[in-house]
């Protein structure tokens, strides 16, 4: 009997040293360091967008670790970034999570989705680690968890402005033909009821699954014989350039509304420039930002990968672990996560604008970011650009 | 009896029995850190879904490719109630096991006529509506957004299973549970008209058995521990949406099971878990993970298609046989009485096996 | 042209056949005699190649062919007509044919003189050409498969009761065409329940019993022989 | 004990059992045989209710069974086996006899989780028979063996205890001297008689004509899904119409 | 009216891809009796080497079109060989489960190689045709007109040629097959080979109106089997009608009823056949 126990325990113990051994060679091993984790899909259908975002949890860790690390109470420690896949699994981010926090006591935990955000806010409190969640969806702040973060700004802040824009261009009869996703979804929840309240109607509701539909055409046109002064559309970049182009190929002569989720700049490439975004309102990349720090971090950006254009998630999530080790700084600590989390509104203060790209301003009591961000509009074949506060003050 | 043959007993006694589940009390004290208590936990709830599809695949043969899909069915049941419905968790666990019996019934009697694979086909669809179902039916599902919230079980009076080792405990006993129903039904005559059924429909008819009886009595139960696992799960991760009905969660199962060995007592266990471990210990490959895993799903079906525990069970019956049949010829004088003992003996034993 | 030593061939434990050695000559007609379950088709299938011997040579013309593929064995001229006809009945009767002409398949010119030859033996399947094989009536699926075997311009055609299934009167024909098609060089080994009807129009015979060779000789001894009645209906 | 009246069953246009009568008496053996293609075992499938015929009755023991489930036919006494034996490879000889009794028995799911007394005594009793029947075809000596690694002939006598384990009155036994030896015939041919000792009622498809002829009691013969000719070995083998079925016409060999 | 006309361009386009999809998989079934669920795999494969082809070696589209139709037949080739073949004789179980490796084994490989973002196929047919007032892409006419003529081509092949008569004889009777000299490996790797052509094909036909990505297989490849088992296993026109009935199902189901469920359709139309005819449509006449 003894015998038997004695072989199970050992099993475990082995493998657990495997894993860990295997574990270990993804980070060099140096004398102070603070473990940040990180859980999202490197694998399976949303590997891509996993990978952006570790993309730019990468590049501030190299920047800082290049810069001698950071100090802290005297001490100077490096970032020892530790990535574990969920393939987009809410149960696999959880697992993780308790790896990340119990195997390297992590104090943070970047993922970049909600439900990886969820499964984490159920054991975040009482396993003492903040989650820096990159996910425009309100519901990760709304619940009072006290130990997360929502780095992305809310999209809710969008939907005035949009309306507007679009309104003005085009006419009061929009088509909601975007994604079907959660993040979608939400969108399309703040959406209507905005454009409603505004004194516009809603001809046609005909959301598709952009990453899974084997053809919008049948979904367009549904939409198109309401004859929509607008269409509503949204969900990665790729596919909806293609709704954009179907529907002028279709015959519809209005603008969108694109859906932050799609970059009008990376659409603009699959469809042959802005011709056929004409009228519409959105967001665009970084690149074309004019404010110094996005100018700063896109040549920052552009130093290490010639070919490329940082993303979004690149751009935010660089921004987010340079606050995260401000935040250390002004708390004094690497390892008490309440005291970490307390400090973002400071660090945010102290943050250095190349590392800010998106210029986000404060962050509210619930732990959501705040910018104020620019709007993009389609005017013939030119993207005009303005800061969403100028818009909404027009 | 040599030393090999010595250990292989041991596996099958009673101690071992009790070893292991010893071994498994004491885990979360000799376990590193929580996290392989969690990982272990999460593998308990999985493993009794696949215990589940081991009644209906495994022992009756008809391989159900919705099972993913009633998982999930379980996971929603019990979150609708409690988050949208204000129930509290152990009264939704019941419905939700309930709810998947009812729905696993209405499938069984259509699916089950239908065979081989036309049935798996069918259910491979079958698994594919219901995650349709739950990603668009936003009214009852929450769409794409999932169902956030749920509540952890309700302890008793000290225990909070919202800390990871009392809810490692509660899978524990839940899933010592469904094994031990699933060895009393494998070992009754249930598991043994399940088999005959495996067989061959023609043969089971022949021995007086009611086929559609059985076979949806046998999907039934499955389909019943696979919503019970669900609704486990969602009181574990406490986050659930549609993901959690997609195939790649059935086909996950049927690996767990193929690896343990398919029809078996403790392969379903042991597949799981061993999968399970080799997968995190694979993290460090990240995405490059499945050009491992996919070949060795081929290599193990083609080499070892009985899995770990079909292949030491052959070899172990074999064995036990070849020392019986020495013992014999040893004593020639040896009556019935004598040879009825050990015979009875290896019988109780190879019945493990089915 | 065929000889076959002790060969043996097995399914798991049973030897289905057992040291079975035999030959056929160059132009003969020889009957293989025996019940149902005797070993027949397990013989046939192991000369085709579609059951692997577990002992013994079979040799075609000297060369040993032994464990060859059956494909192998069409191309050496060994054709089976099998029991059970084995058509592809959603097929025209053409294709049938020409199907049978495989092996054959780069010398176009050599098939349509084949084809010729196998419409004028059987007149009705010119009719009825191109009506899917599986709409036949039992003897003119019959035909068809004789004629497919034979479109494979076997040097040794191996029928396999080819009456089974047949109406008396049809039963009486097809054994009018088999001596036929012997009689114009092709070396035929039929096996055969209707023993009398098989014995008048061979030469020679072979009666299997549970997989062995029990007895052999040309067909007038064979005919009045006893033992023929008793390996059928027993004692 | 078995009664068949214009028994036919068509597929298609084709009759493969036309307008067959026949009675077969208890404690005997019947044997039914024929050439290739007779419609034998069409004839078998329409008695244990694999099929339901097109036409006629089939009366067992009084009782009108046409058209009833294989199920219940098994559990109102008649047992079959196939031509090819199927049994569960991975388990030993014993297990493999225990569902056999399955059908005398009535315990349900509830019986099992609380494992009830009625489950444990059935399951007792499931497998005292399976020991019995196991030791009438003398196999106890193999009893716990894997199945996979038995011989044929012990397979088929494996299949004959399955049979036997469901109580039957009547067996149907199709080819069971399909795939053996002639030694191994014998046995075989032995333990049938024995069975028939014992009270139950055989009825059988063979092609072995030594072993029908020394086995049988009563003969039917079927050709063309036609009955021929039945009655004793003797009177069978000299019955011109059976010769011509078997060896041809002296017509035919005339021409 | 003009929209209806649309829904039917819709469900030709949709309805002519699954077809020729199907038919892949149909054809291996018919032969092999392998549900093969690697077919969506090979589909993706198929898309990515045109579209390495295309954009990184700048070979014309057709061309491309080609090359990808033999480097996947070469691979569905070397799956037969390597895997199917051994698993000749195991439990029906097993076959499915290799096949499912092979999908993950070959998602994981192209993601390694190319990444997972999606990417644009390009293709030189981009004008739009406008016929009797219809608005009608270049590119969907070449699907429509590509996917049909191909099945015309397997058609003519498999009943006028020799070769092609093989593989519809193994299909129908597998011993007779044999006794008249046909190579049982030849035939099995030959389908194959065929199967992953007509998926590579099909992919480069389609992709342009759509996005190539490693997960680009999946939806379309549980389609197919409702399909074929709506058409019934192993038949020819089956496969196509199928293919065209859940095309048509899905774009006026898509515009009449709703978009959000119009992947519902196909699998709703399965069960509710299935309930009522166990065996599929057209299971008489297979073969």
């Amino acid at each position: 009997m003894g015998n038997g126990k004695q072989t199970l325990v050992n099993r475990f113990r082995r493998l657990a040293c495997a894993s860990a051994i295997a574990l270990a060679a993804t980070g060099a091993q140096a004398a102070e360091e603070v473990n940040i984790g990180f859980t999202g899909p490197l694998s399976g259908g949303a590997a891509l967008y996993g990978q952006n975002t570790l993309e730019g949890l990468q590049m501030a860790a190299k920047e800082i670790n290049e810069a001698g690390g950071f100090t802290v109470d005297g001490e100077t420690y490096e970032i020892n970034l530790v990535s574990l896949d969920d393939k987009y699994s809410p149960s696999q981010a959880a697992v993780n999570g308790k790896r990340l926090v119990q195997q390297y006591n992590a104090p943070v935990i970047f993922t970049p989705h909600s439900g990886g955000t969820f499964a984490l806010q159920a054991f975040n409190e009482r396993d003492g680690f903040v989650v820096m969640s990159y996910t425009s969806v309100p519901t990760v702040t709304e619940k009072g968890n006290e130990l997360t973060v929502r780095i992305p700004p809310t999209f809710t802040g969008y939907m005035k402005p949009f309306t507007k824009i679009a309104m003005k261009e085009n006419g009061k009869k929009v088509a909601v033909a975007n994604a079907t996703h959660d993040y979608a979804k939400y969108w399309t929840k703040a959406f209507v009821p905005t454009w409603e309240a505004m004194g516009g109607t809603v001809v046609a509701d005909n959301p598709m699954d952009y990453n899974k539909s084997a053809d919008f055409y049948t979904g367009v046109s549904k939409v198109l014989a309401e004859k929509p002064d607008v269409m509503f559309i949204g969900g990665a970049s790729e596919p909806t350039a293609l709704v954009a182009k179907q529907a002028r190929e279709l015959g519809f002569k209005g603008g969108f509304v694109i859906m932050d989720q799609a970059k009008m700049g990376e659409m603009s490439k699959i469809i042959g420039g802005y011709k056929m975004l004409e009228g519409s309102v959105g967001v665009v990349p970084l690149t074309l930002y004019e404010e110094p720090g996005a100018k700063a971090f896109v040549a920052k950006y552009h130093k290490q990968n010639a070919e490329k254009d940082p993303t979004t998630e690149v751009a935010y999530n660089y921004f987010a672990l340079h606050t995260v080790v401000q935040a250390m700084q002004e708390a004094g600590t690497v390892e008490d996560a309440e005291a970490i989390r307390g400090a973002f509104s400071a660090a945010l203060k102290s943050l250095k604008p190349e590392n800010n790209p998106y210029g986000v301003t404060a962050i509210d009591d619930k732990g959501g970011m705040m910018a104020d961000p620019n709007i993009a509009t389609v005017k013939n074949g030119e993207v005009v650009l303005q800061r969403m506060s100028e818009v909404l003050a027009e | 009896m040599n030393a090999l043959t010595k250990i292989s007993n041991f596996f099958m006694t009673p101690a071992m029995k009790i070893v292991m589940i010893v071994a498994a009390l004491l885990f979360p004290f000799v376990a590193g850190n929580e996290y392989q208590i969690y990982v272990m936990a999460l593998a308990f709830v999985w493993a009794i879904a696949v215990y589940g599809m081991n009644i209906i695949t495994g022992l009756c043969g008809q391989l159900n490719l919705a099972h993913g899909g009633f998982f999930a069915i379980g996971a929603y049941t019990l979150a609708i109630l409690t988050v949208d419905n204000g129930w509290a968790f152990w009264p939704a666990f019941i419905a939700a096991g309930a709810v998947g019996a009812i729905l696993g019934f209405l499938v069984g009697v259509i699916s089950l006529r239908l065979k081989e694979h036309y049935f798996a086909i069918f259910t491979l669809c079958v698994g594919f509506i219901i995650y349709l179902l739950l990603d668009k039916w936003e009214e009852l599902t929450h769409g794409a957004l999932g169902i956030i919230n749920i509540p952890a079980p309700s302890g008793f009076g000290l225990v909070d299973f919202t800390e990871t080792t009392p809810f490692y405990y509660l899978a524990l006993a839940f899933m010592v549970l469904s094994i031990w129903l699933a060895s009393r039904i494998a070992h009754s005559l249930l598991g043994r008209t399940f088999l005959a059924i495996r067989i061959s429909d023609d043969l089971a008819a022949s021995l007086g058995i009611n086929l559609m009886r059985n076979k949806v009595l046998a999907f039934v139960l499955s389909t019943t521990y696979a919503s019970v696992a669900g609704a486990l799960y969602a009181g574990m991760v406490r986050f659930i949406g549609p993901a959690e009905a997609e195939v790649t969660h059935t086909f996950d199962m049927i690996t767990y099971l193929l690896v343990g060995g398919i029809g078996t007592l403790m392969g379903p266990l042991l597949g799981t878990l061993a999968i399970t471990w080799l997968t995190q210990s694979l993290q460090f490959l990240e995405e490059y993970r499945m050009i491992v895993f996919g070949p060795m799903l081929v290599v193990l079906v083609i080499f070892f298609p009985k899995g770990v525990v079909g292949s030491f069970l052959s070899w172990r019956g074999r064995r036990l046989a070849a020392a019986h049949d020495a013992s014999q010829t040893k004593e020639k004088a040896a009556s019935n009485a004598s040879s009825n003992k050990p015979s009875a003996a290896s019988t109780q034993e190879a019945g493990n096996h089915a | 042209m065929l000889q076959l030593k002790n060969v043996e061939a097995r399914y798991g434990s049973f030897k289905a056949l057992e040291q079975v050695s035999m030959s056929v000559a160059q132009g003969e007609l020889v009957v293989l005699l025996g019940a149902n379950g005797a070993g027949k088709s397990t013989l046939f299938n192991t000369i085709s190649g579609l059951i692997k011997p577990s002992a013994g040579t079979i040799t075609l013309d000297g060369t040993d062919v032994t464990g060859l593929k059956p494909s192998g064995l069409v191309q050496n001229g060994v054709v089976q007509c099998p029991e059970g006809r084995k058509l592809f009945p959603e097929m025209s009767v053409l294709k049938n044919l020409m199907l049978g002409a495989y092996v054959h398949r780069r010398n176009k010119a050599a098939i349509k003189k084949t084809l010729e030859d196998v419409l004028t033996l059987f007149p009705i399947l010119d009719e009825k050409k191109d009506q899917s094989a599986g709409s036949l009536s039992g003897g003119q699926q019959q035909m068809v498969a004789i004629g497919r075997a034979m479109m494979g311009r076997p040097k040794l055609l191996l029928l396999d009761e080819p009456s089974l299934g047949l109406a008396p009167l049809v039963v009486k024909q097809m054994f009018e065409t088999i001596k036929g098609i012997n009689e114009q060089g092709t070396t035929v080994l039929l096996a055969e329940q209707n023993a009398f009807a098989a014995l008048k129009i061979a030469h020679r015979a072979y009666v299997i019993e549970n997989g062995r060779l029990v007895m052999e000789g040309d067909k007038d001894a064979m005919l009045g022989n006893e033992a023929i009645r008793k390996a059928y209906i027993g004692a | 004990m078995l009664k068949i009246h214009n028994l036919t069953k068509r597929f298609g246009g084709l009759a493969a059992v036309n307008n067959v009568s026949i009675e077969f008496e208890a404690n005997k053996i019947n044997a039914i045989i024929g050439p290739n293609g007779a419609g034998k075992s069409t004839f078998f499938n329409l008695v244990a209710g694999a099929m339901a015929p097109t036409e006629g009755r089939i009366e067992y023991q009084g009782m009108d069974i046409t058209g009833m489930a294989c199920d219940r036919i098994a559990r109102l006494g008649i047992a079959r086996t196939f031509q090819t034996t199927m049994l569960f490879d991975q388990s030993t000889v014993l297990d493999n006899l225990i569902v056999g009794h399955r059908l005398r028995t009535q315990s349900r799911l509830w019986d099992v989780i609380i494992n009830s007394k009625r489950l444990r005594d059935e399951e007792k009793k499931c497998r005292a028979r399976a020991q019995e029947v196991l030791d009438f075809v003398g196999l106890s000596h193999i009893g716990h063996r894997i199945t996979a690694d038995i011989s044929q002939e012990e397979k088929k006598r494996v299949a004959f205890a399955l049979a036997l384990a469901t109580d039957p009155e009547l067996v149907l036994l199709d080819e069971p001297a399909g795939g053996i030896n002639p030694e191994e015939t014998e046995n075989l041919a032995a333990l049938i008689r024995k069975m028939v000792d014992h009270g139950v009622t055989v009825c059988l498809i063979e092609h072995k004509m030594d072993m029908i002829m020394s086995l049988a009691d009563k003969i039917m013969v079927i050709d063309h899904g036609e009955k021929i000719a039945e009655g004793t070995p003797d009177e069978v083998k000299n019955n011109p119409l059976v010769i011509e079925a078997y060896l041809g016409s002296d017509e035919d060999a005339a021409a | 009216m003009e929209l209806f006309f649309q829904q039917v361009l819709n469900g030709l386009t949709l309805g002519s891809i699954y077809g020729l999809v199907a038919l892949g998989l149909t054809l291996v079934y018919g032969i092999l009796h392998v549900p093969n669920f690697a077919h969506g795999a090979l589909y993706m494969v198929g898309a990515y080497v045109s579209y390495i082809t295309m954009v990184d070696f700048g070979v014309n589209y057709w061309v491309a079109m080609l090359l990808a139709a033999v480097a996947v037949a070469a691979l569905a080739v070397l799956c037969e060989r390597l895997v199917f073949n051994p698993l000749r004789d195991a439990p029906p179980i097993h076959d499915k489960i290799a096949a499912i490796g092979i999908m993950l084994f070959l998602e994981a490989l192209v993601q390694m190689q190319w990444g997972a973002e999606f990417r644009r196929m390009p293709t030189p047919y981009t004008e739009i045709l406008d016929i009797a007032g219809m608005t009608i892409p270049a590119q969907r006419v070449l699907i429509i007109a590509g996917a049909f003529s191909l099945m015309a081509v397997l058609h003519l092949f498999l009943k006028k040629t020799m070769t092609g008569s093989t593989i519809v004889a193994m299909a129908q009777n597998r011993e007779g097959a044999f006794l008249v000299g046909i190579d049982a490996n030849r035939v099995a790797m030959m389908t194959f080979a065929i199967s992953g052509a007509l998926a590579a094909v099909g992919a480069t036909l389609f992709a342009p109106i759509n996005l190539v990505y490693p997960a680009m297989g999946h939806l379309l490849i549980m389609k197919a089997f409702v399909i074929i088992i709506l058409g019934g296993m192993g038949s020819i026109p089956g496969a196509i009608v199928g293919g065209l009935i859940i095309g048509f199902a899905e774009a006026f189901g898509g515009f009449y009823i709703s978009t959000d469920y119009k992947d519902i359709i196909a699998f709703a139309l399965l069960v509710v056949i299935l309930s009522i005819k166990p065996t599929g449509l057209f299971s008489k006449g297979v073969h």
